[in-house]
């Protein structure tokens, strides 16, 4: 392999990933919609979980599950339970969040980022 | 090894077709159709990959994106036909409403 | 969807399966792949499909709400007082070697414990974020309901009725 | 390079997923397509012999989340607002993938075993499972002993989101345009 | 015990959670909650001394397991000093809650509440005490998800609470995600996730560029939890529309714990010697610092809602605590704890005070503090006193953490900087004046509301309030622990008084 | 299912065995809860009579299979019909099995079943399709699978 | 009584004081009495103090380590001290006649910041290092402004918050900079004869140094930082005597002449012309002062521009750097201490007796109000600098302090000045004893003694003190 | 019995090789059928003749009992979710109204 493409093949998985998590930050950030936001964050992070993945993968290894024999090459089997501990955050603010998007829904009648700052701009005092 | 890779691609192609199919639509229950055949794609895929790399653990993942493939096929039709996952009629609700 | 009979008769058939399945995927998690998160998420499908199948109240009758909450809390605390049992013991928080004679025993029995622990806790929330979601329209339909009511036998000067309840 | 092939095109994949959940103004079609992108990144996870991340991503991802989304649809507009491209957080989101793109460069090569993460704490894990603990799934006894006091953290964060739904939808806070405002409203009237 | 109580501090409110949980809507849920996050307080007080009269780092390894491979407690200099103000601060503000929460949640939510506000306390002191940067996303997520609880909790007055805490939620988020991402980075250079380690083993691969995105990604995502200028404007409504107790005890600690998690991964890890850290980060925040000092100082200016106003002064103090980590020194990061330290009983005892009022009359605007000082000149005389320790006025502890700021940037001849911190922190005399002119010299207009206090009301900033003097006129060994909490991360080569 | 267990397991400690039954319990209490087994589930004889009507329900989806894939290579020869077949069945859980059937071999989906009357609305992709449902060999292999009494 | 008691008593017997007010605030008569004879208990401790010998030194709390809060009496501060303590009893009784005479509201909140005020006045004078003596000058701040607010309608609000933002404000950008810088430069703060800056910085930044003491010190008055001064004129009579006589501007000028002295030192200020700067800005601040003063015709407006031109003379004193210089500036705070307060006492004594507050309405004054006009001419003189009154010497000795460092221009600014006061103090006494009454006057109309007594004594000491002057002479040539 | 072995593992991999053909044309028909109610004969080839041709090559190559009973689990749970879910799909577009093409039609009455 030339010394230039080096890196790219050597890399290319990252890579990879790294394109996919700028979709997911771009939807978070932009979009307006809340449930989008939502589910841009979730394409975010799915992409980051993707990255420690990658870095706990082992050229010719095996998952890591112990099978007895000497020789097996395993995978990192750290990034994975880091992992799994970040998916269950993740659901679980994304169940936070879907919540927050009913009561909003309910109290303003929109759960677009621009309506609810203009009601807000609208209304000095609160209900009370 | 290129059996595998052979299977591989043409779950692949499956995959692209039914997302495209999941893309244009036309009906929601196109795309309900689609979504469930990507699933069943994935069973698939995983059941061959997960088998040719020695690994019969992956079947059990295999199983469980079946059910959940089911499950969530009947939950997204019911919101379909009902507008909510839960009860979607209350007794007397009519007389009250808006 | 309880009219379909194709849907209502696979599911009876499913539901206890999934349970099973879920219950297994909680028990062999040191063998394979999954565990307590895994296997409580499946446990709790089970739950979904009965309850978008055959509704809301029905799945309500099977696991009360109250009893929803204890799971959900007891979850929490049967994985901390598994931690707690390893200082009773004289070794730190979570030391699971000294919860039987022989390390390797008690390794096996405080991940056993702390995976049952998680597992019903993550089904019991998941249950509960289904029915708690799911049921909202209802919830709300039944405020607008009562609100509407209220609003109807309101006496004009009852200053009492102003807190929420 | 069968490796790179599977792993490329299911990124593709997922990429595809990715935009065409950005496009999509129905917010049904988006959350079908976010839950499709699960289940292709558990897919991805296999590939990557996360065995166990993949089970809870295909449970978590493609199940909870997406019936989540679906009862939460069933109370929300059907349709985005239409949205042009913005372009700062489009600056911005490139502006953080170059920043990751420039730093891979220094890392590791995907797969190398001689990466650090790989020789350092790891094996000692992969050799305690055995000894130590005796449970054949190292992600298991990983979790569940040797960093149990993480797990022990993820079930109080369901726990907490389970307190969060609870408090924010579990019923007894109503919205503010039932609560004091307008009966008391009403009350000066009367 | 004794050998446990790292521990328990956590697991106290951790376990109590639960319990308050099920005993939704009774009282005892307040007991509970005031007992244990007393006894957490109580235990980093002991933590704190025994720290300091042994003068070592005490480590607690959780299932026994060792550093590297296990996660590990960390009671060092600096955790010792952060966990009595993050356990306090919870203590006081339970014993306002008591009121307050009646006040404004709904009774049947009270165990619910109380089990979230037992979560946010907890996952705060499991940050500060962990030495493990993967435990302390797993702390931080259990504080900011309940966080986002406790501020949509507002909504049962104010609706504005809902979008509020959705945008916190989203901010948080991704803030929380970045840190991941510059976790996984450094991970992937060194092979461990124990803190010490880290510092340990980054050396061998500093000159890297992954090392230092890693170091951007890390205090970019920190930098959004601590709101600091330009990324701080979750912060102001979600404190604004959360309810008071809420807002008292967040004000106070959530945006600290994660300077604190700043300084522990910028200077812990990576190390004052780390390429670009000094001329690069230490410059940009720096920057930031003062920018938000100004920026935050001018809006409270304009501000008439109380709660807004403070926490707008929030996002200035927080300038003045990134001003001090920017100085890249001992004295500057002795400063950033000394003002992260005095900061939480300023904001204690006013945004007690302020909420002991809101709770009272709805809202607290200017025209609510309207003549005030007539009816209820315990409180104002509380939020006098925090107006005056915010702008730095002698004898109070805000004087002390100012003192020992400048003192920093002297050190490094930073004289522009320093002065351009007094003219944010004069400005502060003008939005603290508003309030005292309002309160004491202007009459109560007709029809305004009647306040009141009793002492159960008062007491909690009270306490605040002299705490703020005590350690504005004795601060000595307030001081010393913070430079002890300071050469944890930079050695004592540059002259400590 | 505790046999289900078991042979899912394939590790065979006292522990986990006795964690396998007593999970099949509790499953089955959740299920009697749920009121999921009634008769109209799965009767355990079926199990017994199903793998020789399985023999011959894949022979007749491999046929089946390979007549849908000429139509789509060519989908000009799809000419769709909508026909109500009659079932035989006595049970619920039979006429269920017959639908499934019907939908398993392609060109052929049960797309409505009416309980009263015992009939099946099916959609064939040709003519063809929608035709072989006359034959009553399905209905009477599916009738004979629910065994002699219910 | 040894010298630590003595600064214990000077210290406590203010709060003490304040505190008693509290106590007795529904009694008025015992309220005012104690204050006023703990007044005169403090003015002889000041006595006894000034006449120890220096070096007694009291700390009180160390804040932080190396900041602490400590007394040290050196002959400047202990003079001061013993201007705040004389005046304060007097200041006290005439406040009591004061307040009763024009019926004011809310009379023990003024007693109590009052006494306040002297508490930190003292703290400022007794100071033993620079951050006491910034807790203290910023205590006086706070406490005054209650009285500077007093009367509580909008222009009071207008001016307290012209008073508070202006001495705050270039007390925490500038002074509390000073003082942190002077800490990181030298590592203490510690008042030492001789200074602690030399050798510890570069010359050229000593001017900008100093800049920040002298800009920092708000209640120095030094334009232009003056506009709180007229600004508070808003405030009753007696809170005008506070100001301008015994606490604040004269704490002002006193720190800037402790901090060259003590903290520069002047023979490192002479070596390094820093101070040459400052020398311009006290004469332009003398000059414009005065001018502005003949434009006021409002009494008080008048007399607080006059405070601001006098306030020049001091930093002068400071500017200029010489042994010489320095004595003239102390003295001339116990000069102008006692000639200001004289004056406004009578202005105040002319507002309560006939409600007057305008120049041009004064005329023919003087036949009417003897007394007060007699004090208010002997004063008048003092100011101007007309033997035998104690002005005299202190202008004396500036001038000779200009003359040793070559600055014949400042010679000329001293003169000038002079001359401008002649002009708008002179119109006064001229309009009152001279002019054609402009009211039908009934014979002899006094304010009530409790103000006539306080003002004649402040006007006898501006006597004594021309004949006292070695006793009050301070020495820094060593 | 030397010959079974190559034997089985030549029907296995065609069996595999056959699926993978019904996978990508059960696709194709998706994409290519005309109507919803078309679509799901192709949906149906991936069902039933991919699928089940992909699991039974895999089941004549398993090397393990547990192996073999985990295919035809897998197996089992898609032959009754597959067609359930499909009828489930079609009758839900029966009842929200979606009209098929149909060039003749036969009582479509319910
Ligand atoms: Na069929
Ligand atoms: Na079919």
């Amino acid at each position: 392999m030339s010394a230039w493409m080096d890196p790219i093949l050597g890399q290319w998985n990252y890579y990879l990933v790294i394109a996919l998590m700028m979709i997911g930050f771009y939807a978070v950030i932009a979009r307006g919609n809340m449930v989008k936001k939502i589910v841009g964050l979730n394409i975010f992070q799915t992409s980051v979980f993707m990255l420690y993945i990658s870095m706990g993968k082992v050229a010719n290894g095996t998952a890591p599950i112990l099978t007895g024999e000497p020789s097996t090459v395993y995978s990192n089997p750290l990034p994975h339970v880091l992992i799994l501990t970040a998916i269950v955050v993740g659901v679980s603010t994304t169940a936070v969040g879907y919540a927050l998007i009913i009561r909003i829904q309910e109290s303003f009648g929109s759960i677009e980022d621009d309506d609810i700052i203009a009601m807000l701009d609208d209304e000095e005092a609160p209900a009370s | 090894m290129s059996c595998l890779a052979a299977a591989l691609l043409a779950l692949g192609v499956g995959f692209i077709l039914a997302i495209t199919r999941a893309t244009l639509g036309p009906t929601p229950f196109d795309r309900v159709l689609a979504v469930n055949t990507v699933g069943t794609l994935a069973v698939l895929a995983i059941s061959v990959y997960g088998f040719f790399d020695g690994r019969p653990a992956f079947l059990d993942i295999a199983l469980l994106y079946a059910l959940i493939n089911f499950i969530g096929t009947i939950a997204i039709l019911k919101y379909f036909r009902f507008g909510t996952l839960g009860d979607h009629a209350l007794p007397n609700s009519d007389e009250d409403g808006a | 969807m309880q009219d379909d009979v194709v849907i209502r008769v696979v599911a009876k058939v499913m539901i206890p399966a999934v349970m099973l399945f879920a219950l297994y995927v909680q028990f062999h998690g040191d063998y394979g792949p999954g565990g307590g998160f895994q296997a409580g998420v499946i446990f709790a499908s089970a739950f979904v499909l009965n309850a978008v199948v055959f509704g809301l109240n029905k799945g309500r009758h099977v696991w009360p709400a109250h009893y929803n909450l204890m799971g959900i809390c007891g979850g929490v605390l049967i994985y901390g007082f598994t931690g707690v049992a390893g200082m009773a013991f004289g070794e730190n928080f979570l030391s699971f070697n000294v919860l039987a004679d022989d390390p390797i025993a008690g390794q096996h029995l405080g991940i056993l414990l702390v995976e049952f622990g998680v597992g019903l806790t993550v089904a019991a929330v998941m249950v509960m974020l289904f029915f708690t979601f799911a049921g909202r329209l209802s919830h709300n339909r039944l405020l607008s309901k009562s609100d509407a009511h209220e609003r109807r036998l309101a006496p004009k000067s009852s200053p009492s009725k102003e807190v929420t309840k | 390079m069968s490796g790179f092939l599977v792993n490329a095109s299911l990124i593709a994949l997922l990429a595809l997923i990715a935009i065409l959940a950005l496009r999509l103004h129905r917010l049904f079609a988006v959350v079908m397509l976010s839950g499709a992108f699960s289940l292709v990144a558990a897919a991805q996870f296999v590939v990557l012999d996360a065995v166990d991340v993949a089970f809870t991503e295909a449970a978590v991802g493609a199940g909870i989340s997406t019936v989540l989304a679906l009862a939460t649809l069933s109370l929300v507009p059907a349709e985005e607002k239409p949205h042009s491209i913005s372009l700062v957080p489009a600056f911005l989101a490139t502006l953080t993938g170059l920043l990751l793109a420039v730093a891979v460069t220094d890392l590791p090569n995907f797969g190398d075993p001689k990466a650090p993460i790989h020789n350092h704490v790891a094996p000692e894990y992969i050799i305690g499972s055995e000894q130590a603990i005796g449970v054949p799934n190292i992600v298991t006894s990983v979790l569940a002993s040797y960093r149990s006091f993480d797990t022990f953290g993820e079930t109080l964060v369901v726990f907490t989101a389970a307190i969060a739904v609870l408090l924010i939808i579990g019923g007894y806070t109503r919205a503010p345009r039932r609560a004091k405002g307008k009966r008391k409203g009403s009350q000066d009237a009367g | 015990m004794m050998q446990h109580l790292p521990i328990l501090q956590v697991l106290l409110p951790l376990l109590a959670a639960p319990f308050a949980a099920l005993l939704r809507g009774r009282e005892l849920a307040w007991g509970l909650t005031f007992l244990t996050t007393g006894a957490a307080f109580l235990i980093s007080i002991a933590l704190f001394l025994e720290q300091r009269a042994l003068g070592t780092t005490l480590v607690y390894e959780l299932g026994n397991w060792a550093a590297p491979i296990g996660i590990v407690y960390v009671i060092d200099a600096a955790s010792a000093l952060v966990l009595p103000v993050i356990s306090g601060i919870g203590f006081i503000a339970t014993l306002a809650a008591r009121q307050l929460v009646a006040a404004e949640i709904d009774r049947r939510d009270h165990g619910l509440f109380y089990a979230a506000w037992l979560l946010t306390i907890a996952g705060m002191l499991g940050q500060v005490t962990t030495g493990d940067a993967f435990n302390i996303f797993v702390f931080l997520e259990i504080s900011s998800l309940s966080a986002y609880a406790l501020v949509a909790m507002g909504s049962g007055r104010d609706r504005r609470a809902l979008p509020a805490a959705f945008n916190y939620l989203i901010l948080g988020t991704v803030g929380a995600t970045f840190y991941v991402i510059g976790i996984g980075l450094l991970y992937m250079l060194t092979g461990t996730l124990n803190l010490a380690d880290l510092a340990e083993r980054l050396p061998q691969v500093e000159e890297t560029r992954a090392a230092f995105t890693a170091m951007a990604f890390i205090a970019l995502g920190l930098f959004l939890k601590m709101a600091l200028f330009p990324l701080h404007f979750w912060l102001v409504p979600a404190y604004a529309h959360a309810p008071s107790a809420v807002t008292a005890l967040m004000a106070s600690t959530a945006t600290k714990v994660s300077v604190y998690v700043l300084i522990r991964l910028i200077f812990g890890v990576f190390g004052i010697e780390f390429p670009g850290l000094v001329d690069g980060v230490g410059l940009l925040v720096l920057t930031l610092g003062i920018a938000g000092a100004f920026v935050g100082t001018l809006a409270a200016i304009v501000e008439t809602d109380l709660k807004k106003l403070f926490a707008q002064s929030s996002i200035a103090q927080l300038g003045y605590m990134a001003i001090g980590i920017g100085a890249m020194s001992a004295t500057g990061l002795a400063a950033a704890f000394l003002h992260l330290f005095n900061h939480a009983l300023m904001k204690g005892a006013l945004f007690l005070a302020i909420g002991m009022i809101a709770a009272q009359a709805g809202r607290a605007t200017m025209g609510t503090l309207q003549g005030a000082g007539k009816q209820i000149p315990i409180t104002m005389t509380a939020i006098l006193f925090g107006g005056l320790a915010l702008i730095g006025v002698p004898l109070t502890a805000g004087f002390i953490s100012k003192v020992y700021l400048i003192r920093a940037l002297l050190e490094q001849d930073f004289w522009l900087l320093a002065g351009l911190t007094f003219v944010s922190s004069a400005l502060a005399l003008a939005y603290v004046w508003k309030i005292i002119e309002a309160a004491w010299l202007r009459p109560r207009p007709e029809g305004a509301p009647e306040l009141s206090e009793t002492p159960s009301q008062y007491m909690p900033a009270w306490i605040m309030v002299i705490a703020t003097l005590g350690f504005g006129i004795y601060a000595t060994p307030l001081v010393d622990a913070a430079f002890a909490a300071a050469h944890v991360f930079i050695p004592a080569t540059v002259g400590a008084p | 299912m505790f046999g289900l267990w078991l042979l899912l397991s394939g590790h065979y400690t006292g522990l986990l065995i006795s964690l396998g039954f007593i999970s099949a319990l509790g499953v089955s209490m959740i299920a009697h809860r749920m009121g999921v087994l009634d008769e109209e589930g799965l009767p355990m004889g079926v199990l017994l009579r199903l793998p020789k009507v399985a023999i011959w329900l894949t022979w007749e989806i491999l046929k089946s299979n390979w007549a849908v894939v000429k139509v789509i290579f060519n989908p000009a020869l799809a000419d769709p019909h909508m026909t109500r077949v009659s079932a035989s069945q006595k049970t619920t859980a039979g006429l269920v099995t017959y639908a499934n059937f019907i939908t398993l071999t392609p060109g052929t989906v049960s797309v409505d079943v009416d309980e009263a009357d015992h009939s099946i609305l099916v959609h064939g992709l040709t003519a063809e399709f929608a035709e072989s449902l006359a034959d009553p060999e399905m209905d009477a292999r599916v009738s004979a699978l629910e065994g002699p009494a219910s | 009584m040894s010298a630590e008691t003595l600064i214990y008593m000077l210290l406590g017997l203010p709060l003490l004081a304040s505190a008693l007010v509290l106590l007795f605030r529904h009694q008025p008569n015992l309220r005012d009495g104690q204050a006023v004879g703990l007044g005169v208990v403090s003015a002889w401790a000041a006595f006894q103090l000034y006449l120890l010998p220096t070096g007694a030194s009291v700390t009180l709390v160390a804040l932080a380590p190396g900041l602490t809060l400590s007394f040290t009496p050196e002959p400047l501060g202990k003079l001061f001290a013993l201007v705040a303590g004389t005046l304060w009893p007097l200041a006290t009784l005439y406040t009591i006649g004061y307040m009763r005479g024009a019926k004011e509201k809310n009379h023990t909140r003024f007693m109590f910041f009052y006494a306040i005020a002297i508490h930190a006045t003292m703290g400022i004078a007794l100071s033993g290092n620079l951050l006491t003596l910034f807790v203290f000058y910023e205590m006086l701040t706070f406490s005054t402004y209650p009285l500077v607010t007093h009367k509580g309608d909008e222009a009071a609000l207008k001016a307290g918050r012209v008073y508070l933002g202006i001495l705050v404000s270039s007390s925490i950008v500038f002074l509390l900079f000073g003082v942190i810088g002077v800490w990181a430069l030298a590592g203490t703060l510690d008042f030492v004869s001789g200074g602690i800056l030399a050798g510890k910085i570069d010359p050229f930044y000593v001017p900008a140094l100093l800049a920040l003491f002298a800009f920092g010190i708000g209640k120095a008055a030094l334009m232009p930082l003056h506009r709180w001064l007229p600004a508070a004129m808003v405030a009753p009579t007696p809170v005008s005597a506070l100001l301008h006589a015994v606490a604040v501007v004269k704490a002002g000028v006193f720190t800037v002449l402790k901090v060259s002295v003590y903290i520069f030192g002047i023979d490192f200020l002479q070596q390094t012309g820093g101070s040459d700067w400052l020398v311009w800005a006290a004469s332009f601040s003398i000059l414009a002062a005065s001018i502005v003063a003949m434009t006021k015709t409002n009494l008080k407006a008048r007399l607080a521009y006059s405070t601001v031109s006098q306030l020049g003379y001091i930093v002068m004193g400071a500017a200029l750097a010489t042994p010489l210089a320095a004595s003239g500036a102390a003295l001339h705070i116990a000069a102008h201490g006692a000639g200001k307060i004289t004056l406004f006492f009578c202005a105040g004594a002319i507002y309560v007796a006939h409600h007057l507050t305008d120049i041009k309405d004064m005329n023919g004054l003087g036949r009417t109000m003897p007394i007060t006009y007699g004090a208010f001419a002997l004063a008048a003189l003092s100011i101007m600098g007309v033997p035998p009154l104690a002005g005299a010497w202190s202008k004396f000795m500036l001038m000779g302090g200009a003359l040793d460092n070559g600055y014949l221009v400042v010679l000329g600014v001293l003169m000038v000045s002079s001359l401008l006061n002649l002009v708008y103090l002179g119109e006064i006494i001229l309009r009152g004893f001279f002019a054609s009454p402009s009211h039908k006057w009934d014979g002899v109309q006094e304010a009530p003694l409790a103000m006539l007594i306080p003002l004649s004594i402040t006007a006898l000491l501006s006597l004594l003190l021309f004949f006292t002057v070695d006793f009050l002479m301070i020495d820094f040539g060593g | 019995m030397t010959w079974a072995a190559p034997l089985i593992e030549a029907i296995a991999y065609i069996s595999l090789g056959l699926g993978s053909l019904g996978v990508m044309i059960g696709a194709l028909g998706l994409l290519r059928l005309g109507d919803i109610y078309q679509r799901m004969h192709g949906s149906g080839i991936v069902d039933t003749g991919g699928a089940g041709l992909i699991l039974f090559g895999l089941l004549l190559l398993s090397p393990d009992w547990t192996v073999s009973v985990r295919l035809l689990l897998i197996g089992f749970i898609l032959g009754i979710t597959g067609p359930t879910a499909t009828h489930a799909i079609a009758r839900a577009a029966r009842v929200s109204g979606v009209e098929g093409q149909m060039k003749s039609k036969q009582g479509g009455d319910t």
